[in-house]
């Protein structure tokens, strides 16, 4: 429940901070905090409760005792995929800095979102 | 006896985490937090881990890997980040501190024989 | 002994609030950077922890990664701040 | 102002978003559907003893090859965006060095982070990790030796090679499956092993290992760019 | 024996050629740039190959890990996705064919494969049978264009470039928790079967996890309040690759939606709120491209008008509405895509982007110029070309769509049209009978770039003289389409 | 297990309002660092260890260093 | 201190890389020790540079020998930096005396500093900051003595005579 919660204030936060703030670096900070709060959302719909890993390590585990493996599998794929989406965003960001010397959006010409 | 043992070393860990971040927060000036946080949370960690271990006896060789693995790294991060400090003129603790002799040690020669 | 577990992790939850507060207040950045020093630390064991909580020897090998990869974090910082790179 | 509006709208529909979900899907409670399929049939159908590496590269194999090649076009994008932007060399002489510590530090705990790159992508199918965790910590291993050794690069041929071969590797292998017997990608063509061995589960292991190489590369591709323009000058 | 029409190769050979080309980019960069025309080409003729059994069988199926769909990722491949495969095919083809000659900035190597990739991700979207595996196709669409949009590195291209990513990503990860709420809901993430598991959701239930998908989507296929990055972005790209960004891949993520809204969620309910949205990104679309004084934002605006103008035709959710998108879908495609190749040509020669500086170009520039006729002509719908039976199509789908406002929509399709019409006339107006500015030295483009796309204006001839055809395609097509239930079952027929 | 997430989560939060509330950038990176180092061990508490060791592998050291040479690209400041 | 030759660091590498990978497989099973082989020859073609100079010249009885008495001193010393940390955090007073200190060192190898610098990083009251040569910066959070024999004394007098014939 809480977990929810959490990933929902995370993702709220980005949101904040993609939305108000000026400062590019700032806007790319908001954007992992979304794919953060995302992947903490997907993982939480797949926790079963008094559940364990989906790992046969050793026996004596059996399959009722699992999470949910999908969601985890997902959220592998997920956090790989923000991590290169942070990566591409931090050289748009080191660019236009060098395009404009200032990381304030309101003094780059077509960012006034 | 192997629990209590187990458990004693947990604490005893639990302890200095504590200290440490205790340390942290008291302490005067930057270096002397780092004297703290490096030593107390290294031997917290250390030893909690090694609690573990030996709470059960199987997994007593891969704690010890994590454990000789947190000595390994403690100390090079915190010079590292404790030379920036001083580089960078964070300022000490005026009123306690004795001796600074950094002065001497960096000025000594321009630093070229680094690189390899 | 699931007491004795909580207590553990009462400890080690009001360390990690201490050093969160020194993140916090920090008045520079080298003061913030202890304190997530501090935080990996604690975390590391915190991890092994759980794996005992939860009797998973594999959970380890998590803090393996930290254990290895956390200090290079810190040394980053350490280095961007006396203008290493 | 209108900002402080449109923040005001998303936050009202995010609170509403959650208040949904926690009616629609209570936390905790089992939704499994093809999850219970995968628990059940895992050691059956793959051999492999964790099953989120048997649900990533075998059920859901090709959303791995996806995300692998999403890395790799992230990697193509960054190293066009930093392409051959001010390579200053003088500057290079500028900058403060490591101290002694962290040089002779770095060199000695590279190798172990090299190894346990490996341990952890070699047993994805065992323990928790595989390529994509593996090839993440490899590339902090390379991070670790730019830090300590500012200057000096990795070779970027051998870099991209090892990425093509390994991105190669994924698609051959997957396409085999397509040739022989099940006319189906990524057909897990090997002999299954028994559970909780190191030769076991078929393909996975070796897709694993190219996954493991090709993240590797393909981050420490990206770290080298970036790095090594600001190395070179970047300084205002 | 070797099953050469696995549809997976669909997939499977461009990345095989991806990863050639790094592994052959750091011996000879030049050699990298012959690779996409030889992957386009393959997968053009494994497309072709395909149909015959899509026209016989309705939706061909290919399975992953040698498991049965519900459980394995399945590639599903329709009539309507088969089409856009071909489409994305010849549009690469004839992309990375103009680029041999276009491209002249390093780092050509990143860019081929950024580019083969670009067209990769597009196939893999319209053909993936599974929700999650189309949010990574969608990824990998994405990430491609961000970095092929930010490929000239000047302000302008930055500044797009960043601002479409910053709206992407937001956009994948509204779609990403859209997926996961279907999997919440259902426990399975394969299209067919989550549509055959949601039958019993009502309209509500179906509300949350529909909005983040369709916003998520929306934001990639430019519908009205969330297409500010379009007209920066595809004008900031080089021309080659605004060819396929307009030409096909917001039609790519209109299709996700369709797919979504009509096989996935069979959500008729929610039509009357998507026509508005259409019609208000159509409006906005063709007003926008009125004023614009650069011929590529132009374009681009454009692209956003017909954007709605077939996503407007397929809300009307009639058989004769979906076979108006998608005759639309078509027109467009081949249109716009020609549009920008020759545009990127004339570019070269004239060096500049401002429509004022293009007068009298056409006594130059003669075949691009009268090519450049024929795309505009078949974009507005005139008479002899297909844009006319597609547009004509769509107005009597809308006259049969009874409902209060049916005039209103009717008179608004069309004065669009004559909007659309008059920024077109305009242009050519000034290039065929404006006067030359003195001074310059403007001569035909290089073979290398007429070439291209006078290969795409042949297809849109052929098209426009033998229409009928592909009319008849279209509508069977259609009809597919809205019996959802031949889809589902052919995907979970062999259980 | 539930307080421990309870005190975990909230620490999060104040860990990411942080992270965008500080003038200082390189201050935010730090509490960045932070929030996913968190985000690991809730993962952990979920159950999910391959997760845990992804958030752990990619967080500790690569995206750290992808943020601050974004900051030492630009400025240290935001104004 | 000249460098061992190519071949013979190698096989150090590979031996200490196979060491450590049976440590942390923590197993005797036959196929995780025919990987782990092979791993360490792979990994060790990469790293044989970075790991060691000497080589082979490390693994000597005697150096293993003083290797196993010196860690449970060293671990001893640890504890004891601990409860003397503990008492000055603790203490209402709080006895600090911080200060820089520069202590000499006769160690010759980098590995030996290293290990010395490690060593007074985590022992009581001491944290080195840089080394330079042969001399070591040092935080001392007590200054007992402040010149350079002196602090030499009182800081690494407790572990140069091991480190010395441990790492030459």
């Amino acid at each position: 429940m809480i977990f929810y919660v959490g990933a929902f204030i995370l993702i709220a936060v980005g949101l904040y901070a993609i939305i108000i703030k000026k400062n590019l670096v700032k806007i790319i900070i908001g954007l992992d905090l979304i794919s953060s709060g995302t992947n903490l959302l997907i993982v939480s719909i797949g926790y079963v409760k008094g559940g364990t890993a989906p790992i046969f390590s050793h026996p004596g585990i059996l399959p009722q005792m699992m999470v949910d493996p999908v969601p985890q599998a997902l959220t592998l794929t997920a956090i790989v995929i923000g991590a290169s989406e942070l990566a591409l965003a931090a050289a748009f960001v080191a660019i236009l800095y060098k395009h404009y010397g200032t990381l304030d959006i309101r003094k780059v010409r077509g960012l006034k979102w | 006896m192997r629990i209590f043992f187990g458990y004693f070393l947990l604490y005893f860990g639990a302890a200095f985490l504590f200290l440490g971040a205790f340390g942290l927060i008291r302490l005067p000036d930057l270096y002397t937090r780092m004297q703290a946080s490096t030593k107390s949370t290294t031997l917290g960690a250390f030893s909690s881990v090694l609690g573990v271990g030996i709470l059960m006896p199987h997994w007593f060789v891969k704690c010890l890997v994590v454990a000789f693995f947190i000595l390994l790294t403690a100390p090079v991060s915190s010079s590292a980040l404790m030379r920036a400090g001083y580089k960078t003129g964070v300022p000490f603790d005026k009123k306690r501190t004795v001796v600074n002799k950094g002065k001497e040690f960096f000025s000594e020669k321009k630093e070229k024989e680094e690189g390899k | 002994m699931s007491t004795l577990n909580w207590i553990y992790l009462g400890i080690v939850s009001a360390g990690i609030i201490l050093a969160v507060l020194r993140m916090i207040i920090g008045p520079d950045i080298t003061n913030r950077v202890i304190g997530l020093d501090v935080l990996t630390t604690i975390t590391i064991a915190l991890f092994v922890f759980f794996a005992l909580i939860f009797q998973r020897y594999i959970y380890i090998d998590v803090s393996l990664v930290y254990g290895l990869l956390a200090f290079i974090g810190v040394l980053v910082i350490a280095r961007f701040i006396e203008r290493g790179f | 102002m209108i900002r402080k509006i449109t923040y005001t709208i998303f936050l009202s529909i995010i609170v509403a978003t959650l208040i949904l979900f926690f009616v629609a899907f209570p936390f905790g409670k089992n939704k499994m559907g093809v999850g219970k399929y995968y628990l059940n049939n895992d050691i059956k159908q793959t051999g492999a003893a964790n099953v989120v590496t048997a649900v990533t590269l075998d059920y859901r194999g090709l959303d791995t090859l996806g995300e692998v090649t999403v890395l790799f076009a992230a990697a193509a994008g960054v190293s066009i965006l930093f392409y051959l932007i001010d390579q200053d060399k003088k500057k290079r002489e500028r900058q403060v060095y490591p101290n002694f510590i962290v040089r002779v530090g770095s060199r000695i705990i590279f190798p172990f982070i090299l190894l346990f790159g490996s341990y952890i992508f070699i047993h994805g199918h065992l323990t928790p990790g595989g390529g994509f965790q593996g090839g993440s910590i490899i590339a902090s291993g390379f991070l670790l030796l730019y830090l300590a050794y500012p200057g000096e690069r990795v070779n970027r041929k051998k870099l991209a090679v090892t990425e093509g071969l390994a991105g190669l590797t994924f698609v051959v292998f997957g396409a085999i499956g397509i040739f022989t017997g099940a006319h189906s990608f990524l057909f897990n063509f090997f002999p299954k092993g028994t559970l909780n061995m190191l030769f076991s589960a078929g393909i996975l292991p070796i897709l694993y290992i190219a996954i493991g190489f090709k993240v590797g590369s393909e981050f420490a591709g990206i770290i080298d760019d970036m790095m090594c323009q600001t190395v070179c000058g970047g300084e205002k | 024996m070797v099953n050469l029409t696995n549809p997976i190769l669909l997939i499977a050979v461009p990345l095989f050629f991806v990863f050639l080309a790094a592994v052959i980019a750091p011996f000879s960069k030049r050699a990298t740039k012959y690779l996409p025309p030889v992957a386009f080409l393959i997968n053009l003729i494994i497309t072709l190959y395909l149909i015959p059994q899509v026209a016989e069988k309705g939706v061909i199926v290919a399975t992953t890990a040698g498991i049965k769909p519900p459980f394995a990722i399945n590639i599903a491949v329709d009539g309507l996705g088969l089409s856009l495969a071909i489409i994305a095919s010849l549009l690469g083809l004839i992309a990375s064919l103009y680029n041999l000659k276009y491209i002249t900035e390093e780092p050509q190597d990143k860019f081929n494969m950024l580019f083969l990739l670009l067209g990769t991700g597009i196939t893999w979207m319209v053909i993936t049978g599974d929700m999650f595996n189309l949010f990574v196709a969608f990824e990998v669409t994405s990430i491609s264009a961000f970095g092929l949009v930010g490929f000239l590195r000047d302000k302008d291209s930055i500044e797009a470039g960043f601002k479409y990513l910053v709206m992407g990503s937001i956009g994948a990860s509204l779609l990403l928790i859209g997926v996961v709420m279907l999997y919440a809901a259902t426990g399975t993430l394969n299209m067919a079967d989550i549509a055959e598991k949601i039958a019993r959701f009502s309209f509500r239930q179906k509300l949350l996890p529909y909005s983040f998908i369709f916003t998520g989507l929306g934001i990639e296929g430019a519908l009205f309040p969330l297409n500010a990055w379009l007209p920066d972005a595809h004008p900031a790209a080089p021309s080659s690759v605004s060819s396929i960004l307009s030409g096909i891949m917001t039609t790519a993520a209109i299709y996700a939606i369709i797919r979504a809204t009509v096989t996935v969620f069979n959500y008729s309910a929610i039509t009357p709120f998507i026509l508005l949205i259409a019609l208000l990104t159509l409006v906005f679309g063709e007003t926008s491209a009125f004023f614009q004084k650069d011929i590529k934002r132009m374009l681009a605006y454009s692209t956003i008008g017909q954007t709605g103008f077939f996503f407007f035709a397929f809300s009307l959710g009639s058989v004769q509405g979906m076979q108006g998108a998608f005759m639309q879908i078509l027109n467009h495609s081949l249109s716009k895509a020609m549009l920008f190749l020759i545009a990127g040509a004339m570019i070269t020669q004239v060096h500049s982007r401002n429509i004022d500086d293009f007068s009298g170009i056409g006594k130059k520039m003669k075949i691009s110029s009268v090519f450049f006729a024929i795309g505009a002509f078949s974009l507005m719908g005139l008479p002899p070309f297909f844009g006319f039976w597609s547009k004509l199509t769509i107005i009597f789908a809308t006259l049969a769509y009874t409902n209060f406002y049916t005039i209103t929509l009717v008179v608004i399709l069309l004065f669009m049209s004559v909007i659309e019409g008059a920024y077109f006339f305009r242009v050519m107006q000034s290039m065929f009978f404006g006067k030359l500015k003195e001074g310059t030295e403007i001569k035909e483009a290089s073979p290398g770039l007429v070439v291209p796309f006078v290969i795409l204006g042949i297809v849109i001839l052929t098209l426009a003289i033998y229409p009928t055809p592909i009319i008849a395609v279209s509508k069977k097509i259609a009809v597919q389409l809205i019996h959802r239930a031949v889809y589902i079952n052919a995907v979970l027929g062999g259980l | 297990m539930i307080i421990v997430s309870w005190i975990l989560i909230i620490i999060m939060i104040v860990l990411a309002i942080l992270s965008v509330q500080f003038k200082d950038l390189l201050a935010a990176v730090v509490a960045m660092g932070a929030v996913s180092l968190i985000i690991s061990l809730l993962f952990l508490l979920l159950q999910a260890p391959d997760v845990a060791m992804a958030e752990a592998s990619i967080g500790a050291a690569l995206t750290m260093i992808i943020y601050i040479i974004v900051v030492r690209k630009t400025e240290r400041r935001e104004k | 201190m000249e460098k061992a030759s190519k071949f013979n660091r190698y096989v150090f590498t590979v031996i200490v890389l196979y060491v450590s990978w049976i440590l942390i497989t923590a197993t005797t099973r036959t196929d995780e020790l025919i990987v782990g082989i092979i791993v360490s020859l792979l990994v060790a073609i990469g790293t044989y540079d970075y790991l060691s100079i000497q080589g082979l010249r490390h693994l000597s009885l005697k150096r293993l020998w003083f290797l196993v008495i010196y860690i449970p001193y060293y671990l001893w010393q640890v504890i004891l930096a601990n409860f003397d940390m503990a008492y000055r955090v603790l203490a209402p007073s709080m006895p600090i005396k911080p200060g820089f200190v520069i202590v000499h060192t006769d160690l010759k190898t980098d590995s030996g500093k290293l290990a010395l610098a490690n060593s007074i990083t985590l022992t009581p009251g001491t944290l080195t900051m840089d080394v330079k040569d042969d001399k070591l910066l040092v935080h001392w959070i007590y200054v007992k003595d402040r010149t350079i024999e002196g602090a030499t004394h009182e800081i690494c007098g407790r572990f140069e005579g091991f480190l010395k014939v441990i790492f030459g």
